[in-house]
């Protein structure tokens, strides 16, 4: 064997780790699809079973009972709506800290996570008694605010570290092509850092799109998302985990069919070899 | 200054310079605080105006189920969560929850963004599997792992156990912490993975070339080429998991209960027994401002360990 | 108008969300939104609702527990002026008497439930025993020891062991009762660690220790039904409603085996089974009040009883109500445990539940607001005698201090 | 009109003082080439000018108007740095382009100017690469590339032409000289190449540890450096200082015993100067002519000798300790070892007191024809 | 014993030949020196050479052993990158130490080599810094301190010395080649500095557009080359290139007459030449002289002169629109527009084909001395 095919060999040796490790914290969720092809019996038969008659018993019983796009819906325009702003608002913060540094950015930063210190049981009802004053209960645009904002200081975080691994010469040399601030973001900062921004992106959809405390409690019916769909399968009197799986299942797949779709944006190979 | 002889340069930029030598300095930091300022504001608004509530609240008898009863009780509130039997085991439990969470993501995050950085067959695929977890909401993650993975007769584990011959573990019994550590950690090694793995493109490869050369193996490059670069990711990981894991909750209400004993009791969850079970406002205003000075003094210790890899540009 | 219901999931209300359609048909001019919550979700989203007056429910689906307190606080309408059709009489009055407070009815009932004990009768024959129609405690012991079998994964016992006031304290609270305890004395002073108390859960601990499955402290109702009707266990003793389920072939594999039989009794049967009910209800912050209560007669009614049996099947009707649901033969043919329930629903009594006097209403709850806490911390503390983390005095001792901690707060 | 005037400007990191204060006049339309030894502060000057580091203290004007602070983009000025910062992402088209893009330049006129410019840098079939994918070479020429399309007032390059090999770096030279011309532009160039230095200037700056040691003309600085420092720095190989003792100073010019031996009578200047007094002669490489041994009363033996085609430079360790290096032509023969006479020229030579300060000669001996 | 043998390698990235089959033999210890044209694959062999990079075909020897496919990190070998590739979170001290801890050295003999190489390289002061505060030419000698501490069999140097002033390079030259005689490595040189090449070089590979041009010490490249790119390529200013015909071929030599006008006897063989033929007249600037207009044939009109001190290069336009260039002493003074005449020392003089051939010429006329 020669050392070019020992590479390759261990090429596919870590390609093969890879998979291992992927599939095994993959499992717990390829078992809840599993799950919500199965009655509710077999869902808790022992030994656990791999081999059953799928049906689609429990998708059926979602479909007839509620009203699976409603929620759908409102969960993306919730979560994009407040990924949306909240980039809005992150990426200029971020730019400003990362390349205007002061000797208060460290401590601005710092204070911009400790907002999310406050935990929500203790705070419930005084943003609910908020909520109530300005009609905001049970509307989307309620919830794309109080996204918005619990995301907030994440995505400045996240959006920072991406922008501090720019060499700033790259940035210096878009200003003196005459690039104005929002310029140098949009035509240069961003398509640098578009890799990180995906995943900034990503991980503000998925927070909203799971948040199951806010879109509980200050939504309704009309508003409510896909958490309050799945809320209303989740322990119940009775065998339940089919259809948990089944609805949980619905309730991810938009979202992780998205993530799907834009795995490519998330890691895009940029070198930095314009610089040295 | 003499501006007579090219009237037209002169006029246009008297005002300029007359007004103020400083002036485009000035519209610089003007500009770099306007871009920070939406931000900071609306979180200025978000955190205020909540804790302003909730510190009023914490000094008043406030519950909801005994309306018109509002008094002021001074620390009252703060000196019955603070003496509440669980409240060291609940300091502990966060703790200790947090830090394992913590450990096993970073360990575990970073191996595995390192691993899926070279290429192979696949590994789109791999990406999405891997960050797919953080997909799951945590109250359906929790359900699925005890009831479906973790359950003592019926769980998948419990059947490999047996396979093997072993008896299945009664999880939530035996290892309650850890089968919560467990349940934490699959979900917030994802974010960890999300996060480095994107970090981990802007490292140069020459820099891995030059390490080649210098003799270092895939171990010395790990150590002393990716993990330094790292380190701010590392650190934004830290701070953020931090945060989130400071206040999990629906993981242990779901599985279990914060039982048994004081065993996976954190602060979120007796805040939530001590005070929101009976919906006393008072009570869990108090909780909350001893959780959010807790979290303080956490994140000051982190800042001070890591601090230094959050603005320093390397 | 539109009415917006906020209901938990379990499956009689799923069955009232898919009929109302047909109410929707009856009365064009309303319309009804629903939101389906799991009960503790839905518990603390209408409280904060209700006690911050936010009016974004027409109709809320609350319990025995909170429709005293909240009805003596203000927030419900009344439930009097009911037509006469409607025959209030004819629900269960244990029922009636716990969904009032100082004699005034808050809430419509739509299904209510007691304990009762379950079994596998294949398994008792194997074993060479029978269950007798009112078990004790101390025979329950025998069964399961007889029957117990882990080798082959068949366990003598299942109870509810996931600590929460709901889970695991509403079984134990009978069980206290039925060794003659009780959770606070007239003075409302706290008697956790008394001998009743500690005989009772010292039982409980033992029992489930030598017979109980593994993972008993996190089962509540669902595992133990999941174990029970894959046939891992000789014994569950559990809500009345599991009945129907047990014998349904989608739900369970031991439909043909399982017997029924009274909750089990110690030194006095008073409080032995416990009494639920879910119940509808208008808050005053609701703005459609009228069309609210138009819904709520429709869905507590004999005929929508009579619409479930006529399209579901008779045992998916909403039980423990109405005394006409257990007059009607279409209904004990298809149930046999129909019987037991109304025996069961009728022998608790929320007003008198323990051998000594108390001040308090309800049988597995305290119906004031202190108790969810109090319950749920000495749910944990006894769940965590029961896997051994701490003694049984030391639980007691802890919750007794737990809970005189709890009521200082307001019964200074 | 852009004169550029500096006054006082000093640059701190932290608490390094980098530019010490340095006062400097660039003329409308004059190039300038700053020279210096690595690590002098040419590149931070050259940021300072740009607007792209913050000055510590001084001012910076451009004609009348104070730009100490003007942002970067309103000094229009182009640079090429010295690590090239091409943006990753886009196409060397695209890194050309983008200033010309961003001012709202017409489409076609863009990609006259781009495509241009390629054929200048002989880029033209690299025009679609993106920058990772590019030689150093390339990235430096698409470097200076994204700097001439735009026209501005004034030109910022910091070695452009470091990474070039010697004929494309020749036809750079002659190209961004025609530039100057076309353009009508101030430029501001930083090399390390005397060449350079000397063909392109019209006025050279020469920077020393963060001040600016001498301003003149290239030949200025060649023939009357004002200090030790400046003479060795400009002239490659560098100008060999031979230390000396004064003999007799008077109106005739000075009387030098050097330490390695010979005595020269020097036409400088003899003011301020005594018999006694320490000097050093400086001479460079080429005005030195190794001849017979016996033919001159510098005897010396040659060391190494490096054959460079066109030139060959023997160097030569003079007993003292001292040593020196003489410019002799390609087909000079001389072996290590060999006994030989140097026959130095005396009217190019230089001397520099004890500090190091330039002892003026005679103007007319001084400048060759 | 390390001698490097390559053979017939190739390299292409994705669809794009870079390397097209390279043959070449490095001897132990020898210092070997790549030159060519910018973009012409000089980095990408080091890259091949250093196993950073897969070959796509082709093979290298070090010695008897292959080691086509042998992980860098065993090939005993240090490079100093074009891009430097320090190491950004680790300072000057440990960049350098790095690999040196890396193979467990002594601290103390660490620290030893580390303030060795740190004082030649004029980095003493810099030691604690990190690469970002560092000067463009710093970050270079730290690139260099990072190769010379480890002592390895074979150097790979990326133009190591391009960010340096004149006087360092000197410096910096004189000590590679110390270093070379004292660790006994063999090295491989990339510079565009001819100077640099001619000096160092045991052997030039004259490299273009990724095939080898010529090897050959840099005498043989100077005064031999083997086409009209090699000697045009080595040698600065550029050798001018006169198009001619042949008129007669004889055994005495070739007589040509040149396009622009005047007509040479030349030594060179006319084997296989013959009257009509094409050919190219090559003449290097510092075989030609600027006489008296009416002392020579060649009868031309100066264009630019540029003054570089130690000499002047006059750029002369032909009237049939090629051009020349002409080295003449520093103070040479002629005007733009003066009529002259040029006497090219014709023994000095190159001969190519129509191809770009070389013609060869009698082996003693062209050596000098
Ligand atoms: N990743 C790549 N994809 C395609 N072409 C590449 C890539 N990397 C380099 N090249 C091309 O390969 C050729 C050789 O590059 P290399 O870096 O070896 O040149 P070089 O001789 O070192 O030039 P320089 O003197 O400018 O540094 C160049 O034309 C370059 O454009
Ligand atoms: N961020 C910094 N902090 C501290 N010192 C710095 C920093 N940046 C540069 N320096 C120092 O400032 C000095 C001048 O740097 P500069 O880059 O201007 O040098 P230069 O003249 O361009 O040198 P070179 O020819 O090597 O490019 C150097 O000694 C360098 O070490
Ligand atoms: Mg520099
Ligand atoms: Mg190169």
């Amino acid at each position: 064997m020669t050392l070019k095919q020992g590479r390759q060999l261990q090429t596919v040796l870590l390609g093969a780790l890879a998979w291992l490790v992927a599939l095994t914290i993959f499992f717990p969720i390829f078992w809840m699809l599993l799950t919500s092809f199965k009655t509710e019996i077999d869902a808790f038969a022992t030994p656990p079973q791999l081999f059953f008659t799928p049906t689609l018993e429990n998708y059926l019983e979602i479909d007839e009972r509620s009203d699976y796009f409603h929620f759908a819906w409102n969960s993306v325009v919730v979560s994009f709506g407040s990924t949306l702003l909240g980039m809005l608002l992150a990426v200029p913060a971020a730019y400003s800290m990362a390349f205007f540094e002061t000797k208060r950015t460290k401590s601005t930063l710092l204070w911009m996570l400790s907002t999310k210190m406050l935990p929500p049981v203790g705070v419930l009802v005084p943003i609910y008694l908020l909520f109530k004053d300005a009609g905001l209960l049970d509307t989307k645009t309620g919830l794309v605010l109080i996204y918005t904002l619990i995301n907030l200081p994440i995505m400045v975080w996240m959006v920072y570290t991406y922008f501090k691994e720019i060499p700033k010469e790259i940035l210096e040399a878009a200003r003196l092509d005459g690039a104005t601030a929002m310029q140098e973001i949009y035509r240069v900062l961003l398509p640098i850092s578009k890799g990180g921004l995906a995943s900034t992106v990503l991980l503000s959809l998925i927070l909203s799109w799971n948040e199951a405390f806010w879109s509980l409690n200050l939504t309704a019916s009309s508003a409510a998302p896909l958490t309050a769909l799945v809320a209303s399968y989740s322990s119940p009197e009775g065998l339940f985990w089919a259809k948990l799986s089944a609805v949980s299942t619905l309730a991810c797949a938009p979202i992780l069919i998205f993530g799907w779709l834009s795995q490519k944006q998330l890691v895009r190979g940029l070198s930095f070899g314009a610089v040295k | 200054m003499s501006t007579s002889s090219l009237p037209a340069e002169g006029t246009t930029h008297a005002s300029a310079t007359s007004t103020s030598v400083h002036e485009e300095r000035k519209r610089q930091s003007r500009l770099s605080l306007a871009m920070v300022s939406p931000s900071v504001l609306v979180l200025l608004a978000w955190m205020a105006v909540p804790l302003a509530m909730t510190l009023y609240f914490s000094l008043i008898r406030y519950n909801l189920l005994y309306p018109g009863d509002n008094e002021f009780v001074g620390l009252e509130n703060f000196t019955f969560f603070l003496t509440d039997e669980g409240f060291t085991a609940g300091m502990t439990n966060t703790l200790l929850l947090v830090c394992s969470v913590l450990l096993i993501s970073v360990v575990v995050g970073v191996l595995i963004a390192v691993l899926v950085d070279t290429p192979f067959w696949g590994r789109g695929i791999v990406r999405v599997l891997l960050i797919s977890p953080f997909f799951i909401m945590p109250t359906v993650s929790a359900l699925v792992w005890k009831n479906l993975l973790l359950h003592p007769v019926s769980g998948v584990f419990a059947a490999v156990w047996r396979f093997f011959g072993a008896e299945p573990i009664d999880w939530f019994s035996t290892y309650p912490m850890e089968a919560i550590i467990l349940i934490v950690s699959w979900q917030w090694v994802p974010f960890a993975v999300l996060l480095l793995m994107t970090a981990m493109q802007s490292l140069d490869q020459e820099q891995k070339d030059a390490a080649r050369l210098d003799g270092a193996g895939p171990i010395a490059i790990f150590w002393h080429i990716t993990l330094p670069h790292l380190a701010r990711p590392i650190a934004v990981v830290v701070m953020i998991e931090t945060i989130f894991l400071l206040s999990i909750f629906a993981e242990i209400f779901t599985t279990t209960g914060g039982g048994p004993g004081y065993e996976t009791t954190n602060l979120a969850y007796l805040i939530y027994s001590q005070a929101l079970l009976q919906f006393d406002v008072g009570l869990a205003s108090a909780g909350g401002l001893v959780a959010v000075v807790l979290a303080n003094v956490a994140a000051i210790i982190l800042i001070r360990m890591i601090g230094k890899n959050l603005t320093d540009k390397a | 108008t539109t009415v917006t219901v906020g209901t938990v999931n379990n499956g009689d209300m799923i069955i009232m969300q898919r009929l109302s359609a047909e109410f929707e048909k009856q009365h064009p001019d309303i319309k009804l939104d629903w939101v389906i919550l799991e009960e503790n979700v839905l518990r603390q989203r209408l409280t904060t609702d209700i006690a911050t007056n936010g009016g974004q429910f027409d109709v809320m689906t609350i319990g025995m527990y909170e429709a005293p307190i909240w009805g003596k606080l203000g927030w419900l309408e009344t439930m009097d002026n009911l037509p006469e059709d409607y025959d209030i009489q004819d629900v269960i009055p244990s029922v009636r008497d716990g969904l009032s407070a100082n004699g005034t009815l808050y809430a419509l009932p739509f299904y209510g439930e007691s304990s009762m004990t379950f079994y596998n009768k294949d398994l008792f024959s194997k074993a060479g025993i029978s269950m007798p129609e009112q078990p004790t405690w101390q025979q329950m012991s025998e069964f399961a020891s007889k029957t117990h079998d882990p080798e082959n994964g068949i366990y003598g016992m299942c109870l509810r062991g996931k600590p929460g006031w709901g889970e695991n304290m509403a079984l134990l609270s009978t069980m206290v009762n039925t060794y003659g305890g009780r959770w606070f004395d007239e003075e409302w002073k706290p008697e956790i660690n008394s001998p009743q108390w500690k005989e009772a859960i010292g039982f409980y601990i033992d029992l489930m220790s030598n017979y109980g499955p593994p993972g008993v402290s996190s089962n509540g109702f669902n595992e133990n039904q999941a174990l029970f009707s894959s046939g891992k266990c000789a014994i569950w003793v559990d809500a009345t409603s599991a009945a129907g389920r047990l014998l349904n072939p989608k739900e369970s594999q031991v439909g043909d085996s399982v017997g029924f039989a009274s909750a089990p009794v110690a030194v006095t049967p008073k409080g032995s089974g416990w009494l639920w009910a879910w119940a509808l209800a208008i808050p005053t912050s609701s703005d459609a009040k009228e069309a609210a209560k138009e819904f709520m007669l429709w869905a507590t009614s004999k005929s929508y009883i009579e619409l479930v049996g006529e399209s579901d099947g008779w045992a998916s009707v909403p039980p423990g109500t109405r005394a006409s649901t257990y007059d009607n033969p279409k209904y004990v043919q298809q149930a046999p445990f129909a019987a037991l329930t109304t025996q069961a629903m009728q022998n608790a009594d929320p007003t008198d539940s323990t051998l000594e006097p108390v001040p308090y209403t309800g049988v597995q709850f305290v119906a004031i607001p202190e108790f969810q806490s109090i319950g749920t911390q000495v749910g944990k503390m006894i769940s965590g005698a029961l896997s051994k983390q701490m003694t049984l005095d030391e639980a007691l001792d802890s919750s007794q201090k737990i809970a005189e901690r709890e009521m200082k707060r307001y019964y200074k | 009109m852009s004169d550029l005037t500096i006054r006082n400007l000093k640059k701190s990191f932290d608490d390094v003082h980098i530019i010490k204060g340095i006062d400097l006049d660039i003329k409308d339309h004059e190039f300038v080439v700053f020279v210096g030894p690595s690590g002098c502060g040419k590149s931070t000057l050259l940021r300072l000018i740009a607007g792209l580091e913050e000055v510590t203290s001084g001012t910076i004007h451009l004609d009348e108007r104070e730009i100490t602070d003007v942002a970067p983009a309103k000094r229009d000025l182009a640079m090429v740095f010295q690590s090239y910062a091409l943006y990753p992402h886009m196409s060397v088209r695209k890194n050309m382009s983008f200033a010309l893009d961003l001012a709202g330049v017409d489409k076609n006129e863009v990609q006259r100017k781009v495509e241009d410019a390629a054929r200048v840098l002989e880029l033209g079939p690299l025009l679609e690469r993106k920058p990772k994918a590019l030689s150093g070479g390339q990235r430096q020429r698409v470097a200076i590339g994204r700097a001439i399309v735009r026209n501005p007032k004034v030109f910022l390059f910091d070695e452009p032409l470091s990474n070039l090999d010697a004929a494309l770096r020749v036809l750079m030279r002659l190209e961004l000289a025609r530039l100057h011309k076309e353009l009508n532009a101030t430029m501001i160039y930083v090399t390390h190449d005397q060449v350079e230095a000397m063909t392109l200037a019209d006025k050279v700056v020469v920077l020393n540890a963060g001040r600016v040691e001498q301003v003149g003309s290239p030949l200025e600085l060649y023939h009357h450096p004002v200090n030790q420092f400046v003479a060795g720095f400009i002239g490659t190989p560098k100008m060999a200082f031979l230390k000396g003792t004064v003999q007799t100073a008077g109106s005739d010019g000075v009387s030098v015993v050097l330490d390695c031996g010979p005595q020269y009578q020097l036409p400088h200047q003899a003011t301020g100067l005594k018999a006694g007094d320490e000097i050093t002669l400086g001479i460079r490489p080429e005005h030195i002519e190794v001849v017979d041994k016996d033919a001159s009363p510098f005897k010396v033996r040659l060391d190494v000798t490096e054959h460079l085609g066109a030139d060959t430079y023997c160097y030569i360790n003079l007993p003292n300790g001292e040593s020196l290096t003489v410019r002799a032509p390609g087909d000079f023969s001389g072996d290590y070892g060999q006994d030989a006479g140097l026959a130095p020229d005396l009217t190019q030579a230089h001397l520099f007191d004890a500090t190091g300060k330039t002892i003026p000669r005679p103007r007319n001996s001084a400048q060759a024809a």
